[in-house]
This record gives C-alpha cells, structure tokens and sequence, in this order.
C-alpha cells in the first residue's frame, strides 16, 4: 500500500482550500499546503500571512521578475496582492498568538483522534524543526492538517496517540488525506469524505483508532 | 544628531572588539535580512565560546553562504538558541544539524514566535511573559506554565544580546534604518534587544533626516555601527540594483 | 483583498450597533490621534455602561471638543482605565476628576507605559507579563510581584478592547493606516487589541495598496470601519490642510 | 521663607541641563524639566524622547509653523531634528522600559533622602496624574528632578521620608532645587552646591533630614 493511490498532492491542498471562507487571514505551511494558493475558489478573498511579516501575499514570482527580498515562509519568492502590508517578526506572530489568522495548512507525521499532532521531530532526534508551527497551531482560528495517509512502510498516520512528540495537543479541525477528508473526534476520526477509487474498509484498514463515517458520505471532488 | 555618523568603512572594523563568550543575534529568515557580510567578518575575525540567536543556523541552499553553522564547525560556539536545529523537511539537512545531534554544541530549541516575542521583550523592558505556545509539548516539561481564564500559558523569559547583527535596505548617518520587504523580519527586535547593533546596508548612507520620521522602522537609538555593503562580488549578496537585473 | 471597501459614509454609521457594556479604547495623546469625530458620534449613539479606555479622559482644552468625560457626564460609563484621573500640574482640573473624587465613577489608574503594553499584549496574544513600572508603590499593594534576576517586577494583565477609536492620516480601502507624526501614539496598539477598529481618516481614502506595503503603520486587517472626515466645520479639528493654513 | 529665593526656574532646569552629555537620550516632564531644552550646552548632541513616541524633538515650533499633529509630552507644538523617528506608544515604553534613557528629569512635590520621590497623587485625592512618569522613574539610568526647595507654607520637599504616595523609589539621583543642588545618599542629603545669597545654615533649616556638605562646595552658577 503505497501513498499514491487516491488524491493527488494538489487535489489534497484544493479540498482545504474550498474551506477557505471570503475575508479569511490564512497561513500556508511549507511542502503542500502552498499549493492550496493554486486553488480556484471563486471570488473568494483570502489574505495569506506568512511568518515573516507579509500580509497578504501572491503568486509566486515570475522567473526574472522577482523581490530577492520578498518571501513567504517557504523561502519562494512571492508576490504581493494590493492592500498588503510588511511587519516585523514580533510583530507577524503577534498576529498569530492574537487569534488573527482563521485558518492555518499544515504538514505532519502524525495527528490523533484528539485532535494532536506531531510535525517537529522524529523519534530518536535530538532536535528538530519547529519554525512557527507551534506558534500557529496553538493559536489559529483553525488548524487543517494535511498527509499522505500512511507511512512509507504502510503504517497509519492517523493514530489513536501521537508517538512522535507533539506540536499541540487537540487543536487539529480538519485532515485531508490522499484517501479522504477526515475529523477528529475525541474517540476517533469521522471520515467526511471519501477521495475516489477507495472504498471505506480500504480507509478503515489504513487508520489508526476507530474510525465512524459520516452519514451521506460524499466522494471528494478530485477536480 | 545631525553632527556624528556611525558609519564605517569596513565589515571588519565593524565586528572589531567583539570579545569571547558573546551572545550575538542575527536577523534573517531564509536569504533577506541576512547579514552575509559581517558573518563573513566574524568567521575571520576570532571570538569564541560565542552565543548564537538566530531563526536557523543556515546553510541549506547551494552554493553555500557565509552561516552561522560555520562559526560551530570552527568551534567558536558554546550555544545556539534558534527555531530550527534541523529542517522542517527531513530530506534537506542543515550543516549544523549532525554537530547538535552527535553533541558537539549545546542548543535551545525555541518556537520561533517565541523567539521573536523573548527578543521584543528584552528591547522593551520585559524580563518575562506567558504565552499559549509549546503548552502540552515536550518543550514545556518541567517548566513554569499557568492557567488564565481558563487556559494553560508557559512563562518565557527576556533573551537579551549583547550584539545584534542585521541587514536593511537604507539607513541614515544617525542610524536609522528602513528595510525592504521580507528583509525586516528579524531585524527590528533584534536591534531593539542588543546593546550594541550592526547593520550592513544595501544602499548609501543617507545623511541624518534623510529617512522621514514616519518611515523609519528601526530608530537610530538602536543602531550603533553601520557598513554599506559594496557592490559584487566583494559585497555579498544582490543588492536591489541587481534583483532587477536578474 | 483589493475588492471590498471599509469605508462608510458617516460616523453615525461608523459607531452603530456597539452595545450596552463594551469596552472602547480611544487613540490620543493631547490632541493628536484623537478621534474627536468618532466620539462626537458615540455622544449621540447612547450606548450605555461603557468601559472606557484612554491615556486621558480630555476636557483640559478651552473650547472643549466632545472627549469622553462627556459620556461620564451623561452618566453612560461604568469604568475608566486610564492613566491620568486628575490633571499632571494640581493647578489644571479635568473635568472627569470632580465624578472621579466624588464616587460617581470607577476609574482604574494605570502607569502610562503599562497601559500600552497591556494593549499591545491583547493584540499580541500576551495574557500576561511582567513589568518594573509602579513597583513599590500603591498601586503595587496587594498585587502580585516576582524577583527576576534580583529586581522585582509586577504582574500585569493583557487589556482586550471590543471596540477601538482611533485617528489616522491615510487609509486605504483595505484598512492599512498611516499616522502622521505624534497622530500615531496609542493607534496601533489600540487596533490590535480590540474586536473591531473603527477609524477616522484625514485624508480621503486611498484604493487598496494605496500605501506601500513597507509604509503601513497599522495593517488593514486590524481595521474595520473607516470614515474620511470631512472639511471643517463638520470635521473636528483641523486636517493637514489648515494646519499649514493657520 | 518663599520658593522664589535662590534660583530661578530657568536657572534651576539649566543646572540640570548641564549634566547632560554628549550623545545622551533625555526624557523632559511637564512644566520646569521642558525648560532644560532651552539651555546652551554647547556642541553636546541630545536625543529628545517623549512619551507619544517622538525620539528626537526640537524647539517648540515658531508661531504659524507649528505641525498641530506633533506634540511633546506636554502638549507643545514642537519640531524635529534631523534623524528624528516616531514610534507608536508601546514601542515608545519599550525604550523607556529598555533602559536607553539616559536621565529623565520630573518635577515631584516630594523627594526623600533614600531617592524615593512622589509626583502623581496628594494626600486626600482618590485618584491621580501618573502619565508615564511611573515607566520613567522606574527605568531610566539617572532621574533627576527639579522642585521647588520649599512648599508654599515654608515646609520642606527634601524630607526624610515621603508622606505623599511614591512614584518609585530609591531612584533619584540628583535633585535641583532653587537652594542648590543635592544628591540623596539614603542617610541624609548630600548639599553638592549651593545657590548664590543662601547661607548653608538656612539650607539645612529648609531640608528635612540630615544635610551633609559636599567638601569644596561651589556656588551654583546662575548663568
């Protein structure tokens, strides 16, 4: 069992970013959740934050047109979108801690049916990369989580307990997976939606803890 | 105010004087806002038993630039306090990150939120504070955490420094400075939160006033030596002449 | 972000729908920042059992522009945090300071730098911090103190804002702010402590990305509601225009 | 025994004034302190701070070029100088609170011989003026303050201890008065000049506590 079956890494990145509402600040993490600021949705206004200071980033940059002096958290060099604003490092995480960004996309090793998750260190590590993550996951409106839904070894992601340490405990709102959309629960995940070409046995077999799926369970518009 | 510069002529008088068991800081979040130059100053110019503050110790990217992780492999560093001893992805590696994990250098691994808000701290006058990070983490065992209204914070203290060293698009002869776009990062709390700031500047110095009051990001009061960078390829990194150029 | 607009036609509309018993910060500091056309409209709002929050409480000036005395006066306050109760020199009388001797009120007093710092705090998600201001003496009784590093500092809590007045120079239409000179005082730390800004601006409003995004003093997603002020004598107090006018 | 012996108000703030030294941030209160911008320190360079964020003031404006959206602390229309920067209030306590005042200056209505000083609140009041005087006192590397030797009905202001509510204590560094010139040394005063037409003799009468004499006492120059 590989992670390639199922959603494709952009088509994860677009199911989150169709949560996305009009007016939402969101973080986007490095690796895929970038690539939710691909994703067509409508007229639907978002300002992206990034750690660094910038309010309200664009596209990346053409090649030949870009601000060496300008990127997101990612180290790409971006854009801005009318209406953005430079702060200072205190500052940028100030809008983080007081509750300013609506949403923020992450990566992670693992998330629990409570709602943990580990992005930062590997078992066996003495350290780690930790970045803004703890920061955005304690303090965001929303944390969307997004994984392949099982190791390279076939083991789940989703788990009933995090055994990698945690980045925060009970904050994540929402996983997209290769396999589907997921919940945690508190005593499982609820699985939302179903990516297309697998069937729920398939998920359940691939998932950590108990696993309910919600009623009319839809499959995920692989657009 | 008009009447003193505090401009320099090189990156080497700059960084002179610094002496062993420093804590110096360094602006920067990936490549803008770092200041390559006088980190290649004080990779030649000695000090050690350094303490070292930093978003991350650098040296991913090809060809690599003057870093910080190079004053470790020279030995000179008794501490790291970052964000990062390694990637967030596991497939690049840090230079630095087999001198941590084989225990060749201490490190203090601090949310980088965190770390900005200890700096700011320090620069305004706040010995400590509480914040929700890190709370339910590895990171907060053993430590002081404490419940207000109803949520559980972790007591962070001021990180003061005794250097800050940042780069910044313009500055004035009285110091200053404006940086452009992501440069800023860093550089505002760190000069605020060190006794003593360099800056490397893009731009010819302006003569004092030649910034608006208004538009100045980091007051001269905090800002004691500066260096312009020169043009490439003696001055490292592009200056925003360049960028166009590309 | 560049498709919506926060700007309102009036300051009527600008301060509809605040609520019996929200907290409201003012921007200002003597007459600078001061959002004299924002309260002139809350005089007529009646909301009631308001917790306000200002360095001053106003009224020094002759003639007397609207401050917010004038809703203590009109009986619509149930506290007052600020940093002045009574006039520095004994010899100038704040008309706030007769309802404030007399009981009518209640009124928490508070160092100057302390009460910024609170705000600052709620917008950065502080809740707590310590600070060396007003240790020793009555305004430290039975609070709660800590020796850091040998000096001892107070306790002080993040101070949340429903709703915060201000005044700036430029806005844009999504929000951005600038402030011109001693107009910026408590503004950005007043935005970013409370629910929803509302903004009174000098100048006519720009379209968004009007200011360049390295010259935004108050980023616009602080700021909900913006209103021009119009030529006197409908606007309060003179706008760049008569200043040099004068 | 009136307050209007020894020297003037000016002369007082100039006493001060010449402590300053090159390069030096200097925070100037309301009322006599403001008066120390007026004094010829020759060629030393000050930096100006103001509570409202202003780092580098000047002059009060010339009648008709006054920025009305530029006041010091105590409302003055004042001007810039170059190199001048403005800051917004919290960044403006951080450099009072971060310790780069050089000396702030502050009338009081009461200093003791401990440096304890009281200037926001009388006895019998409810409430009080604290401004920033509090952020000051308590942070800046040397506060000075000017006063008048005596109050209105002969008592002294340098007492033993104060009986108004303190501002901070242990803090004061240097007092000037229109008798002279005193440095409070936790026993008693230091007397480290004496204003021109007083005798010691009616100094220490005027000065709660115990009045030690500096060796080699000068007369205040009254310039």
């Amino acid at each position: 069992m590989s992670g390639t079956r199922g959603l494709t890494r952009q088509q994860m990145a677009d199911r989150v970013a169709r949560e996305f509402q009009d007016g939402w600040i969101v973080n986007l993490g490095v690796g895929i959740p970038t690539l939710c600021s691909n994703t067509d949705i409508g007229g639907r206004d978002i300002t992206y934050h990034s750690e660094n200071g910038i309010i309200g980033y664009g596209g990346v940059a053409a090649e030949g047109e870009e601000d060496l002096n300008l990127v997101n958290a990612g180290g790409q060099n971006v854009t801005l979108k009318p209406g953005a604003a430079v702060v200072h490092h205190a500052d940028s995480f100030g809008v983080i801690r007081g509750g300013r960004i609506d949403a923020t996309v992450m990566g992670a090793y693992q998330v629990s049916m409570t709602g943990d998750f580990a992005n930062w260190k590997l078992n066996g590590q003495r350290g780690g990369g930790i970045g803004g993550a703890m920061d955005l996951a304690a303090c965001a409106k929303r944390v969307f989580i997004i994984l392949e839904h099982v190791t390279r070894d076939g083991g789940p992601r989703l788990v009933t307990a995090c055994d990698l340490p945690v980045t925060a405990r009970g904050v994540v709102t929402l996983v997209a997976t290769n396999y589907g959309l997921f919940e945690p629960m508190g005593s499982g995940f609820r699985l939302l939606e179903i990516a297309p070409g697998l069937t729920v046995d398939e998920v359940r077999t691939a998932t950590g803890g108990t696993l309910a799926v919600a009623s009319g369970l839809r499959e995920t518009e692989a657009g | 105010m008009a009447g003193r510069t505090k401009l320099l002529g090189s990156f080497a008088e700059a960084v002179a004087g610094i002496p062993d068991g420093s804590s110096i800081g360094f602006g920067g979040f990936a490549m803008p806002g770092t200041p390559f130059n006088l980190i290649k100053a004080l990779l030649d110019q000695g000090a050690r038993r350094l303490t070292l503050v930093a978003n991350t110790t650098g040296g991913a990217q090809q060809p690599r630039m003057p870093d910080i992780g190079m004053l470790v492999e020279q030995g000179r560093v008794a501490k790291v306090i970052c964000a990062f001893t390694a990637a967030t992805r596991p497939t690049d590696v840090l230079p630095f990150t087999q001198y941590y994990e084989s225990g060749d250098v201490e490190a203090e691994l601090v949310p980088q939120g965190t770390l900005a808000e200890r700096l700011r701290a320090a620069g305004a006058g706040i010995p400590a504070f509480y914040t929700p990070t890190a709370v339910g983490t590895e990171l907060a065992e053993g430590r002081e955490t404490r419940v207000i209204d109803g949520r559980a914070y972790l007591l962070e203290y001021a990180l003061k420094l005794d250097y800050a060293f940042i780069r910044a698009r313009f500055a004035d002869a009285f110091g200053n400075l404006r940086f452009h776009r992501s440069q800023r990062n860093f550089g505002p709390v760190m000069a605020t939160a060190a006794r003593v700031t360099i800056a490397e500047i893009d731009e010819p110095v302006l003569r004092a006033g030649g910034i608006d009051p208004d538009d100045v990001h980091t007051p001269g009061i905090y800002v004691h030596r500066l260096v312009q960078v020169p043009p490439p390829p003696e001055g490292l990194w592009p200056s925003r002449r360049q960028e166009k150029r590309r």
